[in-house]
């Protein structure tokens, strides 16, 4: 078993120390400090910030939707709202495009009545994010839901509490952690996220010009800086994960005889 | 087979796998002229990849089986042979010229690249760092009009995706990539003097598994047969 | 003004269909095996599982009725729950946990706390007032509870078992302390426990439910000198027999017989107290008792300074005798023995 | 609540609704009986479940290990192999060039001494496969084997069973619906993954050519092909999702007064 | 060739140190409240967890010595667990669980399936050989627990409180199927319980253990006969007095005095059964009880016919008398009350 294990180990750090051995380290500070480079983490920090707010605020209420309520067709819902999980970004981004874009199905209308024309804006990074990074929250705040014990809910009611105070007061301290764990996966894909942006945002520097969009570039004309800015990526994704600690899966339970 | 001295059929007998490596707005026009090719040739065999140049560059780097390249303009081109991973000298086999690229029908009436400077329009070009973006920077400048674009895509067909999907009103691609997009798209031509032309060279790589074979595709392309396919996809002749 | 309740609901393949009242003032315990559907019945009662049949009222207004479309939610009910294992708030101190229905309702944080405050003091935890319920013992966890539930004046109290999560040394204790507790509250209150001493601690009356239904109720006096049914029997540890009296002789099911003084013919249940059994390990000979059953020792449970025997024979028995007695007999599992008892010892009642 | 439930299922379900909504549907047999679509399905569905099969046989001990060892750095080796989810995948695909092509850091080495080179076989789709897809199965498998009652192995322990038998005949059926769970979440992953496969297995048609890359490489020929084959890849990610329903999760627990 | 214990084992704030010795034959119930460490101890012994400090050996084979670097892994003790909630497992059935331990060993699947055969009709489960775990009742997964644990004839049988997971009605009925089982079984067994009704019926030998330490030994009588700790008066149900003795009377810490018989002067316990302690309502003025305590009724147990009284007094009392004398009395909580007792009822002996 352990043999597996490290290798299975093995075959994620290698990639990583090929990375930090391929970096040209002596010109990296060069890189970093480079205005285009500070643009884009700065977009990307506030764009990723963004999703991961609309991910919760839309992501919560729909966990709780699929954790609680029994209506035909819930696993296909849960189907839809994770499918993006899995898709080809650029796949989502061109389907962003024919939802929202000007000729999209809902897009045309925003542009007609309101001549409002969401991609090429800072909202539309946004978007794409939330796009592939909700599904991370709905399913990690799913779970947490479906695992609570639901009796401190039930005595919150017959205490005079409404669903909704119940909820703010009971049910969202519970599964806090679980929500904190769901927000940094959020937050980490969407500090990633390349194809659907560029797809359904565009690419301008300060506007839409994320980080892994910046690093893409980079690798045309300067595929040393890339690295670099790909480690810098790296490296705030990994510390973001580390913060998870066990909190993730909830802590381990004490173990007996008679547990 | 013998020198690239333009035969109208390469030497009967060329046999083997030939790896095609090539820019991917060539995707269309090289996978007739493969079928071309192996038509006249029944022993050999063609298998195409087709990525960005720069991705492609990185492949043959690092191992990629290639015998043949084909770069979209010389800058990438010349990465190969920096590296000296050619085994023979850059022939230029065709060359592109851009076209501003807007919606069927061109209901903004897009006439000159001048116009395209409208603030109210949705200009989307290439960035800077890719061969469409060059392009479409020095033709901006061969004409004296600044243009605000709304975006600076990673590769050409963002472009093209971008006003096809209606999401953008103009773009300056290649020609090529307007006729590619067929109805969804049509092409605003732009004048010789500002134009620009970009080359696409071909060669054999260094590590090339079948050179012959390798040699004899790129004399089909560029005899007269592959010519005529490539001038029917928009490309104009080197 | 009281609480009516006839809860009809299927679960599974249990159907349950329970009838009470309650009278304000009085406590309704409701006492039965696992699975008899008790926790149902309180869900109900609170308004966290609607009724699939059947009406519940309180002081009046209908609160679930489906055939009249009535259902009122938890939080309009004004129904107080001790849930059992207390349910707490885990992030909230045990002051926020008593103000939280307070609160809930709207009353501002500063009365919410002075009302909390004076709950707190009255169970007597006030020292505990800003821990987290993590911090408490099982007994201060449930007079937490009890005091969010009061706290909100409920009409109704409904208790689950409210001392089940209890060590066994604790719980006589925090017994006292509850039953102290409830005399202070006015209204109803229903209490589920599976331990008769709970229910005769606590309650003004018992009623006993087994998969699903009510089958006796009553004081627990009542209840427990005519059991009537195999678990009460059990619970109050006497020997149950049921069968059909015919001129002084009760024959059961499997054909025993038991001699008893005097009854009516019919159907009929007759106890036999443990500890007027009485036992010999050869069989009696010149003896006033009428009835004699020979079995074997099955088993034996010490019972403070008793011994409980139980007996299998035609008759399945339990008889209880001094440690002395036993010491005499010097009985092990597996012996024969007779049991005798007289007739004038055996109660019998109308099934 | 719902309101906002229903916003975030709107905006799940819109895009997928612009797909269709575009779609050629006339031309849509044509496209799909392509005979490089079927070559280029036929290859991602083996790539893709043998992704899956190696995300099983090395993940699981991985999960094992990150669930049941206690080391110092367990939650950065955690970060560590989960990194590759929310990574730009190209990022991911020149890491692993840089790890195991025929300059990387073993690489290198499998070049020098067996002439063996990794990057553009087939081999090489399922390893960019397998990076990106296996921490769906590892994050699935750990918090299984947190939340298994441990009792039962204890038990087989005390019957005599060694480590390995007592994974196998009890571990090993106990977590399995999470297994399967998990191995269908990195199948559809692996299904859809584009970035790393291109960059670093290129795309050859019928050795490395994966749907996914079809339908980018299609958008350059035939846009309208490209969103076909798009949605034959969503409707097969969709149904693979929707096999799941609630065993993702465990099964919702009864809820009681007494919970 | 027995067992011989010594668990040192740091839990959190818990120091557990339990020493005990257990002869081929017999079985040692640890009895003792919750959290006493008691499945911590089962666990050392069976290998699931290693100890701090000590030694385990069993038939003569050091097992578990952390001084000697000594650590026999669980699957080669030869010790069969019987676990508290069985631990089946789910997804085999009864004939799978109990072959388990045999295929594990690599004995061929048909000779597992035979002897597993025999033991599942040796505890009467023939019928649900196919079954699940799911499917069965909780006296039938016991059984199968039991079997499971006998089928690798293992050396040492540990039984984690075997009948706590059950109903109370067919504890019993389970406790006395499970004392046949065990005579059958030669070995040595440990089990562990916090119900004195099990060490009662089926140990030979009692360890009570109270947080992490024995605190008496003996068989059951013994330690019921002279309680050295209130938690072991309060499972037997007797009043146990700890203080000093000298000229016959003896003085607590909180200084009330007990009167006793006679007695060696020093450090001693005194035992006052509850149905020897006489309750009246007005003062007892010529009485030949030497002791009278005065104190209010704190709480009323019914157990079968009679009730038991526990008085809150300058030494808090639990007296027990009949039905009979309750009713005469009209006892309330909360009425002032006295308890005599004769001193020579009263048990002493050295602490
Ligand atoms: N929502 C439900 N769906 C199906 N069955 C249910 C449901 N709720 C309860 N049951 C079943 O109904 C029966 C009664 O459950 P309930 O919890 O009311 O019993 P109880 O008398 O409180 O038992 P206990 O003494 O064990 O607490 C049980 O068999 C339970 O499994
Ligand atoms: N691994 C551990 N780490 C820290 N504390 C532990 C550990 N295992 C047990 N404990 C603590 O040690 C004490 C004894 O636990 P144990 O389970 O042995 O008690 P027990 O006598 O079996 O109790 P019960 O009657 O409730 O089963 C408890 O307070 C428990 O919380
Ligand atoms: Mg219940
Ligand atoms: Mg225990």
């Amino acid at each position: 078993m352990l043999a597996f294990a490290g290798v299975a180990v093995l075959f994620f750090a290698l990639p990583l120390l090929g990375l930090l051995w391929r970096a040209p380290w002596s010109k990296a500070w060069t890189y970093l400090s480079d205005h285009d480079s500070l643009t884009a983490l700065r977009l990307s920090l506030q764009t990723s910030l963004w999703a991961t707010a609309l991910s919760i605020v839309f992501g919560v209420p729909l966990a709780w939707m699929l954790a609680r309520s029994t209506f035909p067709g819930r696993s296909a819902l849960r189907a839809l709202c994770t499918l993006s999980m899995v898709l080809p970004p650029v796949v989502g981004g061109v389907a962003l495009l024919f939802a929202l874009g000007r000729r999209g199905v809902v897009g045309q209308w925003l542009y007609r009545w309101f001549d409002y024309q969401l991609p090429y804006t800072t909202a539309a990074v946004v978007v794409a994010q939330t796009f592939v990074a909700m599904p991370f929250l709905v399913i990690t705040v799913e779970a947490a839901l479906r695992q609570l014990d639901r009796a401190p809910e039930d005595a919150a009611r017959t205490l005079g509490a409404s669903r909704w105070y119940t909820f703010r007061r009971v049910t969202l301290p519970a599964i806090s952690p679980a929500l904190a764990a769901g927000a940094v996966l959020s937050w980490a894909r969407a500090l990633g996220e390349f194809g659907a942006t560029i797809t359904f945002a565009g690419s301008y520097p300060g506007t839409t010009q994320t980080m892994p969009i910046a690093v893409y570039l980079a690798r045309e004309t300067n595929p040393e800086q890339s690295i670099i800015l790909a480690l810098l990526m790296i490296v705030i994704s990994f510390a973001v994960l580390v913060s998870l600690r066990d909190r993730w899966f909830g802590a381990a339970d004490r173990v007996g005889v008679s547990s | 087979s013998d020198d690239n001295g333009a035969p109208t059929t390469t030497a009967p007998g060329t046999t083997g796998d030939v790896v095609v490596l090539a820019a991917s707005s060539l995707t269309e026009a090289f996978t007739e002229i493969g079928d071309a090719f192996t038509a006249a040739n029944p022993e050999a065999n063609v298998t195409f990849s087709f990525a960005g140049s720069s991705d492609l560059v990185t492949q043959i780097s690092e191992g990629a089986p290639a015998d043949v390249f084909v770069s979209a303009d010389d800058a990438t081109m010349a990465k190969i042979t920096d590296a000296a991973l050619n085994a023979t000298d850059p022939v230029v086999m065709a060359r592109n010229s851009f076209a501003i690229i807007v919606e069927q029908g061109n209901p903004k009436g897009i006439a000159t690249v001048a116009d395209l400077a409208d603030p109210d329009l949705v200009v989307v070009l290439c960035a800077g760092s890719v061969p469409c973006g060059k392009g479409a920077v020095a033709i901006l400048a061969n004409a004296a009009v600044t243009v605000t674009p709304k975006s600076l895509e990673d590769k050409v067909k963002g472009v093209v995706t971008k006003v096809t999907a209606g999401e953008a009103d103009a773009g300056i691609v290649f020609v090529t990539d307007v006729q590619a997009a067929g109805s969804a798209a049509e092409g605003v031509d732009i004048p010789a003097d500002v134009n620009v032309i970009s080359n696409y060279p071909i060669v054999v790589t260094k590590d090339a598994q079948h050179a012959d074979a390798a040699q004899a595709f790129i004399d089909f392309v560029t005899s007269a047969d592959g010519q005529a396919i490539l001038a029917t996809y928009g490309f104009l002749a080197p | 003004m009281s609480l009516h309740a006839a809860v009809r609901r299927q679960l599974g393949p249990l159907h349950l269909d329970v009838e009470f009242t309650v009278r304000p003032g009085e406590l309704l315990a409701l006492l039965g095996p696992n699975g008899a559907g008790k926790t149902t019945v309180l869900r109900a009662l609170a308004g966290l599982e609607p009724l699939d049949q059947g009406r519940i009222e309180i002081d009046g207004v209908v609160v679930d009725e489906p055939a009249a479309d009535v259902f009122v939610s938890p939080e309009q009910r004004g129904v107080g729950v001790v849930f059992q294992h207390y349910a707490l708030f885990p992030n909230l101190t045990v002051l926020e946990n008593v103000a939280f229905g307070l609160r809930a309702r709207g009353i501002p944080a500063a009365d919410a706390r002075r009302r909390a405050t004076a709950w707190i003091d009255r169970v007597g935890l006030g020292d505990h007032a800003l821990h987290k319920p993590g911090a408490l013992s099982g007994g201060q966890a449930q007079r937490t509870a009890l005091a969010r539930a009061l706290a909100t004046d409920p009409r109704l109290l409904l208790l689950d078992e409210p001392l089940a999560a209890l060590d066994a040394g604790t719980r006589a204790t925090v017994r006292r302390d509850l039953r102290h507790h409830l005399a202070s509250f006015d209204g109803m209150r229903v209490m589920v426990t599976h331990d008769p001493v709970d229910a005769f601690a606590l309650a003004d009356h018992v009623a006993i439910i087994e998969a699903g239904r009510v089958v006796q109720t009553g004081t627990f006096a009542e209840i427990t000198a005519h059991p009537r049914s195999r678990y009460v029997a059990d619970l109050v540890g006497v020997n149950l027999v049921h069968g059909d009296v015919v001129g002084g002789v009760l024959t059961t099911a499997t054909g025993a017989l038991v001699v008893i003084a005097d009854a009516a013919d019919g159907p009929s249940f007759a106890v036999l107290r443990p500890h007027s059994l009485v036992l010999v390990r050869d069989r009696p000979l010149g003896t006033s008792a009428r009835n004699t059953w020979t079995g074997t020792i099955a088993d034996l449970d010490r019972i403070g300074d008793r011994v409980r025997v139980h007996i299998e024979s035609e008759l399945p028995l339990t008889a209880e005798i001094t440690n002395e007695a036993f010491d005499a007999l010097a009985l092990r599992p597996g012996d024969t023995i007779h049991a005798s008892a007289k007739a004038t010892d055996i109660e019998v009642y109308p099934a």
